[in-house]
């Protein structure tokens, strides 16, 4: 049986107890006085027997499925030939067997591929019709179990809802593995970096520039690994983007929340929403081919030396791209100010924007900076636009004019790169990002607290 | 797995998407997915593993290395090498800038991270910023070169081929130097960081559009991004010789290299497609051939009888095939 | 004390105020006035919620407006200094003066009037700052002071007055938000006199504290009572009886009845006030 | 009690001294509000304009229009009209002799110049009409076919005339030739048929974003039916059950900094992960969705806990007061009304996941990849990817279907959320 | 009538009760409780919000519980069908059983008996539903009804006790929260009822309503009184009085004084009740 049809016939066995429970329930009920008689609404018992059926049954094909395919492969070589030549490959003689089972035949295929893959085919008859049988069988013994289990007294709302909020409680476990995958699979690599690269010049030096260490370019340059430059060249670009996108975005969310009329807002939010959707390789030529041009221009024309490749370009369209982050995430929190704060101000007799500079943006000061943090994450995890307009050269400079690059532009340049796994250089990306994330973790939690101190305050 | 999968060299990429492309116009065969990731990406690639986890082509600007086939030793994989022409790499301006007529030691000069002294006593850090400091003949303009970052093979083989070869080892002063210092020329390889050459990202067009906005930069890049833009763009001679298609292909131009796949022989006769894909290269790779259209310099016939014949005969690559 | 056990039976019959036009009872006028209010009406869009309110408001007095609920006390309250202004649908007729000058004529800036009308509201709402600041908010926006040393004095001051110096003097640039609610509302008295309004609005102002707090806040308008004009909105007849002179007796939104305190409690003259005042309704 | 310091006279004194200064601060201060939102609707229309612009050529292209004879003996050389048969056959010769005819080329040289006019999508063509239909075979048909894109860079005016013959694509020989066709009314700027049509090609007048939009559905289908559901019940375990303690702040502070880890870094831990330890193929559109669906997870979880935050506990207090358990309370009463500004994160979260490459790169949809997906299991690439590469090709006929990729790209994401919007309307049903 | 106005000068000494435990004054016990709070203590974190309060709740009675603000009369009340259990913070100590049974027992379902012990809130929330819905929504979850007929019954008739049937009958299918506020709080009313809980929680069901409003509450508490146990919270003596007819008087988290509602309002035995119904506070 394949696995779909396996998978919608356990859905109609589930479906099956879900109905013959509640039948059940009802009737028994029936006799005992009616619905009121019953712990719980009878769906519940409905749902009950549905989930005994279906989860176990579930979780046991998922975990069959997984180990099928290596309990085959170890089961195909008993067919190798017994005379093997050296360069007898058993990963490609499987590989050859699973493509003859899967109706690929390229070239000649020896008599015992054509052998393994007939005996596959079987198994795998036979294991599908295995897997079938208990399957149907678990749904169908649990399901009569929890069927027989039913009656008037069976705790059956509380018990789907403990399985709810379990099955809740597990999704809620996913944001945490992700962060341990994620730690996961950049600590190897970081730790042979630091092995190769002594944190401290790392974490300190103040000079980047790694060469391309393998191949016949192997010892030639001298590399360098301080990620202090890229660390201040991620600083100088989100500090420009932040100052383009936090007054622009701030005011305008001022003007929408406390000046403009409904309707001018409900028109005007979703279409600034929209700078955040333009994909950044159009900001990359915007950047690069707009923007840049013009800074140098400009300063040309007032005695300025700006080089096209400029932090400033890059920062300036950045900000462009971030200023709905600002904006929008901004007006939800000050439309969430107290209207109590607003009243106190005005019944001292402020003026609106006294009110608003003094009283609302420091009430909505924690939640504006969360946007902010929102905004300044989002600049910071840019590449196109950096790589496009700012360069790629790691300048420790705070001059907005020059050229700078950015943690996560070095990042994606050097995994995308030519790149061998065993180079400083390489894995030296995994240590950015280890380091990055440990800042951001480092952000994240002084923002927490500024925002809980500053939750205390009002209301 | 039903298709052919590839990696490798950006430079290849275009040339092998286009191959990949004609491949798959045939009926029941599915197009090769390729992708980029650099020649080592390629070479290595094509060195680990068997098993349909692996890539089964892998693209490279560069011939491999004897080291790095020692890691298709360690790994017991047999690979067949196929070059299937030349790129060129060049140097170029808009053509509203000034002309350059160069030769590879002043382009080392213009570029290399250090260079001799004055004295031609040590090496220190380049300190010419215009071209006429270099030698009078050359215009008198800031050096302001935009190349691939350090990432690149692109960048590498012009580090080998210009500051190794066509500089260090051609200097006299610079000569002089690393024998007393007991240096190989490998470390006159490093390009300037100071700003006289602008690491611009793996982008060509962007590099393209970036030198129309200032002429008086020059931009490295592949051959085919010159072809593409002839009409706005013109090429320093390097060496007095110009990058053209015959020029390249002639061998005449000094910085051109040769481009290539390795085939992973095991797979070859368990992926369905690698040979069909590899015979497709033979359709194109001619003069007349949509790859010379595309930028790509072909070989002359014999290379091209030779690699043909590899094609279909897969001679596995040795190292003292490769001395 | 029989009055509030007239009956245990529920009453179901409650007259709304006959709809045509019915003089309010007992004197609106008084002979000192600081505010006037003259024939006013106030809509939310179709909404009728204030109809025909005219009263008078005297220098120096403490004024009551108590009523059942939704009867129009806070709607009214807040015409005084144009509060409503921020109701975009909050419409008002009629004529409103301070010291004789109409406040809703247009060449009348809020600014100044909300600063000569101070505003204290039901729930303490100091503002997420110090005390320090909160109190020196008022004089600084309105530049009342010359100097961080008058400042200093204009805050010292209004804390004292409103009873709160001693409890917090110690810890000025602690958070307002951190005292408790009777100090916060306090507090919120000191801002609103720390601009030295003629006429402070309270708004319920002890409906959100317990018993001893709402005495010190008693306590407190007594003694302002001298120097400054209070209106004050109270659900609380018992309150009302202690801190008010005058009282306003609006329902379903006119005004019924206006007097002495001591009148309106003791010996009601209109029928509605009367079935207030003895409880068989609100 | 003391003297005040200030009297109410002084006080009204001063404080009209100072009015007119401050009514002048808030006209400024309102100034500068709607300056802001000027500008940023400025760059959005400057951003707009540019895009559009550039982007609307891209959908059309220019077509010659050729005679051909669907010739039996070419088009089917074995005569089975078998598909091995189709493919051995030679019409491009077929293409040859029509386009030969139409120039009236003679000689080696000009013949050869003739026929590199024509996009060589047209022998795909013709072939395919025989494969589709073998009925068609011996018939004459009136074609409209692609020209070759250095054609097309003339006609847009890309390639000059003007140009030394030398530095351009075109012989002079060449332009005399598609000028005549122009002047004969055979060729025309028509509406391109490749773009939706064609998948990713090497040839730009036949490349399309078929394969990549394709492949942006499946990778979004999967990133939405992942993300959203464990986002929701993440928020809801966390906002409704989850007890306050170490354990949850921990959740917490991990999801707000999962919100702030580079989108490459997901792809790190896709490719190690779900390609390394899982053994999944690479180029999957299932694998860049689950790696979307991570990177979309903590926006939609932390939008999703403020909207059940705004929830007014009225209505919960409500729900308990009746005797609904937690589960009901939340599935009847909180859910509901949450569901609105859940589906703003979701935007947001799926806005970002569209045109997210970074991570894609590294588990290998970053690829050259022609067939159309069938299934999320099949190599598949997105539209964002597709403009990045098409972005870095030498042909310059590449610029304008870049720029018509990013609206199709663009019209993708308004249709998003303009659905999104419509679904927020209909459940925002304010009672 | 003039213990209102016993004086016009603010009170300024509030007694706490002392906090030695003191026993509550009146008879706290009745011959058929339905309820029984024994030694009950609430606490908010370390905030001792109810202290050892013990009262008996009447089969069939109405109860009022009176006493300034914040002095734990709603905490008491929502810990009668542990609707504090919603609060993290809040922990009761004691006992409190419904005929006989402990709601406290760690075995006790709250879904059950939230059913039996329902509540209408001070502000009235209908859900966002059609009025049929929302008096249906109890029914349906606790699984009352067998068919729709049975259904659309039970809704007509929890609306026909609750006096809303004549005025919504027409438009069932319509929003509750479209309705008035008094016609919505009697919709809540009608939802609670229509579960036949036995014992109905009001907290100040009408402290948002107007008076017209208030009286039609007020009558339908009286209507109702026959068939439900009542407890009513409310800030209004006169309430208080016109309803109920035993009255509980809280004062700081202390129950200090229950009798009959006639009784406590003519003559109040402990001090701080007399005080505050002689409007000495509050
Ligand atoms: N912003 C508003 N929009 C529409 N109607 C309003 C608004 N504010 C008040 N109302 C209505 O105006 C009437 C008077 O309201 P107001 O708040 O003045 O009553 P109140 O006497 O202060 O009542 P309470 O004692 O409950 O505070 C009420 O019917 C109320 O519903
Ligand atoms: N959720 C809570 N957390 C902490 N303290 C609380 C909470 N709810 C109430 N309290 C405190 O418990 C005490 C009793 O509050 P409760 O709400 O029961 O008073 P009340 O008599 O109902 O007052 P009101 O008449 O204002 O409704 C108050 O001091 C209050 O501040
Ligand atoms: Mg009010
Ligand atoms: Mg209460
Ligand atoms: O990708 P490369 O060709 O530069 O190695």
């Amino acid at each position: 049986m394949s696995s779909d049809l396996l998978l919608i016939v356990l859905l109609g066995i589930g479906a099956a107890w879900f109905f013959a429970s509640r039948r059940a329930i009802v009737s028994q009920g029936q006799s005992r006085g009616g619905i009121k008689a019953m712990h719980s609404l009878p769906h519940y018992y409905g749902f009950w027997a549905a989930i005994a059926a279906v989860i176990p049954a579930f979780i046991f094909f998922v975990v069959w499925s997984a180990a099928e395919e290596s309990v085959f492969r170890s089961l195909a070589e008993q067919y190798f030939p017994a005379d093997r030549a050296d360069d007898f490959r058993p990963d490609i003689a499987l590989t050859q067997i699973q493509n003859v089972v899967a109706g690929i035949r390229v070239g000649e295929v020896p008599a015992w591929v054509d052998e393994a893959a007939l005996a596959w085919v079987r198994w795998d008859a036979l294991a599908s019709n295995a897997l079938a049988a208990i399957v149907i069988g678990m749904a169908a013994l649990l399901g009569f179990l929890a069927y027989r289990a039913v009656n008037p007294d069976f705790r059956a709302r509380n018990w789907v809802e403990r399985t709810i909020t379990v099955l809740l409680a597990a999704c809620s476990l996913v944001a945490i593995f992700t962060t341990i995958g994620i730690v996961f699979s950049v600590i190897f690599e970081s730790i042979r970096f630091f092995g190769m690269i002594s944190p401290m010049d790392f974490l300190f030096g103040l000079k980047w520039n790694p060469q391309i260490e393998f191949g016949e370019n192997a010892g030639v340059g001298v590399s360098n690994y301080g990620a202090v430059p890229l660390f201040a060249g991620t600083l100088l670009i989100s500090v420009i983007a932040l100052l383009v996108a936090v007054p622009t975005g701030l005011f305008s969310a001022i003007y929408l929340s406390e000046y403009a009329s409904p309707r001018l807002r409900s028109v005007v939010k979703p279409l600034m929403e929209i700078l955040a959707g333009i994909p950044t390789v159009v900001y990359g030529f915007f950047a690069a081919l707009t923007v840049a041009p013009f800074f140098r221009e400009f300063g040309q024309s007032i005695g300025l030396t700006v080089s096209s490749e400029s932090a400033l370009a890059a920062g300036v369209v950045m900000g462009i791209m971030i200023i709905p982050f600002v904006s929008s995430l901004s007006d939800d929190v000050i439309n969430a100010v107290p209207q109590s704060l607003r009243d106190a101000a005005y019944g001292l007799g402020s003026t609106k924007s006294e009110s608003i500079k003094q009283v609302i943006l420091p009430a909505a000061l924690p939640g504006i900076v969360g946007s902010v943090l929102l905004a300044v994450s989002r600049a910071v995890g840019e590449t196109m636009i950096v790589v496009m307009a700012a360069g790629l050269a790691a300048n420790l400079t705070a001059n907005p004019l020059d050229a700078v690059t950015t943690v996560t532009s070095q990042i994606v340049t050097i995994l995308v790169g030519d790149q061998e796994f065993n180079s400083a250089k390489t894995l030296s990306a995994f240590a950015l990002a280890l380091t990055l994330i440990c800042i951001t973790l480092v952000l994240n939690i002084g923002a927490l607290q500024i925002v809980k101190k500053y939750r205390e305050q009002y209301d | 797995r039903d298709y052919v999968s590839i990696a490798g060299s950006s430079t290849v990429l275009p040339f092998s998407t286009i191959v990949a492309e004609a491949a798959g116009k045939r009926p029941g065969v599915k197009t090769p997915v390729v992708e980029s990731g650099g020649s080592s990406v390629g070479k290595k690639g094509a060195c680990t593993g068997i098993g349909t986890e692996n890539i089964d082509i892998g693209n490279a600007s560069s011939r491999m290395k004897v080291s790095e086939l020692d890691v298709c030793a360690e790994n017991n994989v047999e690979v067949t090498e196929i070059k299937v022409g030349y790129d060129g790499i060049v140097l170029a301006s808009d053509r509203s800038g000034p002309e350059l007529d160069v030769t590879r030691e002043q382009l080392w000069l213009a570029l290399a991270a250090n260079v001799p002294n004055a004295e031609g006593t040590a090496f220190v850090p380049n300190f010419y910023t215009t071209w006429n400091e270099i030698d009078a003949s050359l215009p008198n303009i800031a050096i302001r070169v935009l190349g691939p970052p350090t990432t690149s093979g692109t960048r590498a083989s012009w580090e080998e081929m210009v500051n190794e070869k066509g500089g260090c080892k051609q200097n006299a002063a610079a000569k002089a130097i690393l024998k007393a210092e007991g240096k190989s020329a490998k470390t006159c390889r490093p390009l300037r960081t100071d700003g006289g050459y602008v690491e611009a990202g793996e982008q060509d067009n962007l590099i393209v559009q970036k030198l129309q906005e200032d002429n008086s930069s020059f931009g490295v890049f592949g051959f085919s991004y010159l072809d593409q833009n002839s009409d706005v763009l013109q090429a320093a001679k390097v060496g007095g010789v110009a990058p053209t298609f015959e020029d390249i292909a002639a061998g005449d131009y000094p910085v051109s290299r040769s481009l290539f796949f390795y085939i992973k022989k095991a797979h070859v006769g368990v992926v369905p497609g690698i040979q069909e894909y590899a015979r497709e290269w033979t359709k194109h790779w001619g003069e007349d051939g949509i790859l010379a259209e595309s930028g790509m310099i072909p070989m002359g016939e014999d290379e091209r009888a030779v690699y043909a014949d590899a094609i279909e005969n897969l001679p596995t690559l040795t190292a003292d095939m490769l001395d | 004390m029989d009055m509030t056990l007239t009956t245990s039976e529920p009453v179901l019959t409650i007259k709304e105020p006959s709809s045509v036009t019915e003089k309010t009872v007992g004197s609106v006028h008084v002979d000192n006035p600081r505010m006037q209010a003259k024939n006013v009406d106030v809509y939310y869009d179709d909404k009728h919620a204030i109809q025909d309110v005219t009263i008078d408001i005297g220098a120096n007095e403490v004024i009551a407006f108590i009523g059942p609920s939704g009867c129009g006390k806070s709607t009214f309250l807040r015409c005084l200094n144009r509060m409503n202004d921020t109701i975009d649908i909050c419409r008002v007729e009629g004529s409103i003066t301070i010291d004789g000058k109409d406040i809703y004529d247009p060449s009348v800036d809020v600014v100044p009037l909300r600063a000569r009308v101070g505003m204290v509201f039901q729930k303490p709402n100091p503002f997420p700052k110090s005390i320090y600041d909160n109190v020196a908010y008022g004089p600084r926006i309105h530049g009342l002071v010359e100097s961080k040393a008058e400042l200093d004095e204009v805050v010292e001051q209004s804390l004292t007055r409103a009873g709160l110096w001693g409890e917090v003097k110690d810890r000025l640039d602690q958070p307002g938000t951190g005292l408790s609610g009777g100090q916060q509302q306090r507090l919120c008295i000191a801002r609103a006199i720390a601009v030295s309004p003629e006429v402070i609005l309270m708004d319920e102002p002890c409906s959100a504290l317990d018993p001893i707090a709402t005495a010190r806040i008693e306590e407190l308008i007594h003694e302002l009572s001298d120097q400054f004009t209070i209106v004050i909105v109270t659900h609380s007849m018992q309150q009302a009886a202690r801190v008010s002179s005058r009282t306003a007796y609006f329902h379903l939104g006119k005004l019924i009845e206006v007097g002495p305190t001591k009148q309106i409690f003791t010996s009601p003259q209109h029928e509605l006030t009367q079935d207030y005042i003895t409880g068989r309704f609100g | 009690m003391t003297k005040p310091m200030i009297t109410p006279q002084i006080a009204a004194e001063r404080v009209a001294r100072g009015v007119q200064a401050r009514y002048a601060r808030e006209r400024r201060f309102q100034l500068i509000g709607k300056s802001a939102i000027g500008l940023a609707l400025t760059f959005l229309a400057v951003l707009m304009t540019t895009i559009l612009i550039r982007g609307i050529p891209g959908f059309f292209q220019y077509y010659v229009q050729v005679d051909v004879t669907l010739d039996a003996q070419l088009m089917d050389p074995r005569g089975d009209q078998s598909i091995d048969s189709f493919y051995d056959g030679n019409p491009r010769k077929i293409m040859q002799g029509a386009i030969y005819g139409l120039t009236g080329a003679e000689g080696r040289s000009a013949k050869k110049e003739a026929f590199k006019l024509l996009s060589i999508g047209g022998t795909d063509r013709i072939r395919n009409m025989v494969v589709n239909d073998p009925s068609l075979l011996g018939s004459e048909q009136n074609l409209w076919i692609a020209v070759d894109d250095d054609v097309d860079s003339y006609l847009r005016g890309h390639i000059k005339r003007a140009t030394d013959e030398d530095n351009r694509r075109l012989s002079d020989r060449q332009l005399d030739m598609i000028d005549d066709l122009v002047d004969r009314g055979l060729i025309q700027y028509k509406i391109s048929n490749y773009l939706f049509q064609g998948g990713a090609s090497r040839n730009p007048e036949l490349a399309g974003v078929k394969g990549a939009v394709v492949g942006s559905l499946f990778t979004l289908a999967i990133t939405l039916i992942l993300a959203f559901p464990i986002g929701v019940a993440t928020a809801v375990y966390l906002e409704e059950f989850a007890p306050k303690n170490r354990l949850t702040e921990i959740i917490e502070v991990n999801i707000n900094n999962l919100a702030a880890v580079p989108s490459v870094v997901f792809g790190i831990l896709g490719l190690a992960v779900f390609i390394g330890f899982f053994g999944f193929q690479r180029s999957l559109p299932l694998v860049g969705g689950l790696v979307l669906a991570l990177m979309t997870l903590p926006t939609i979880i932390i939008s999703s806990r403020a909207a059940l935050k705004a929830v007014p506990p009225s209505i919960r207090d409500a729900a308990l007061g009746m005797g609904a358990s937690r589960v009901q309370v939340i599935t009847h009463h909180v859910l509901p009304l949450a569901l609105p500004g859940m589906l703003t994160g979701t935007i947001i979260g799926m806005a970002q996941a569209l045109g997210e490459t970074a991570p894609l790169l590294m588990i290998g949809m970053v690829a050259f990849i022609v067939d159309t997906p069938a299934s999320v299991m099949d190599p598949g690439t997105v539209l964002p990817v597709q403009i990045f590469m098409w972005a870095d090709f030498a042909e310059r006929m590449y610029v304008a279907k870049t720029s018509a990729a990013i609206i199709v790209l663009l019209s993708f994401l308004i249709l998003m959320n303009a659905i999104a919007v419509v679904l927020r309307k209909k459940f925002e049903r304010r009672w």
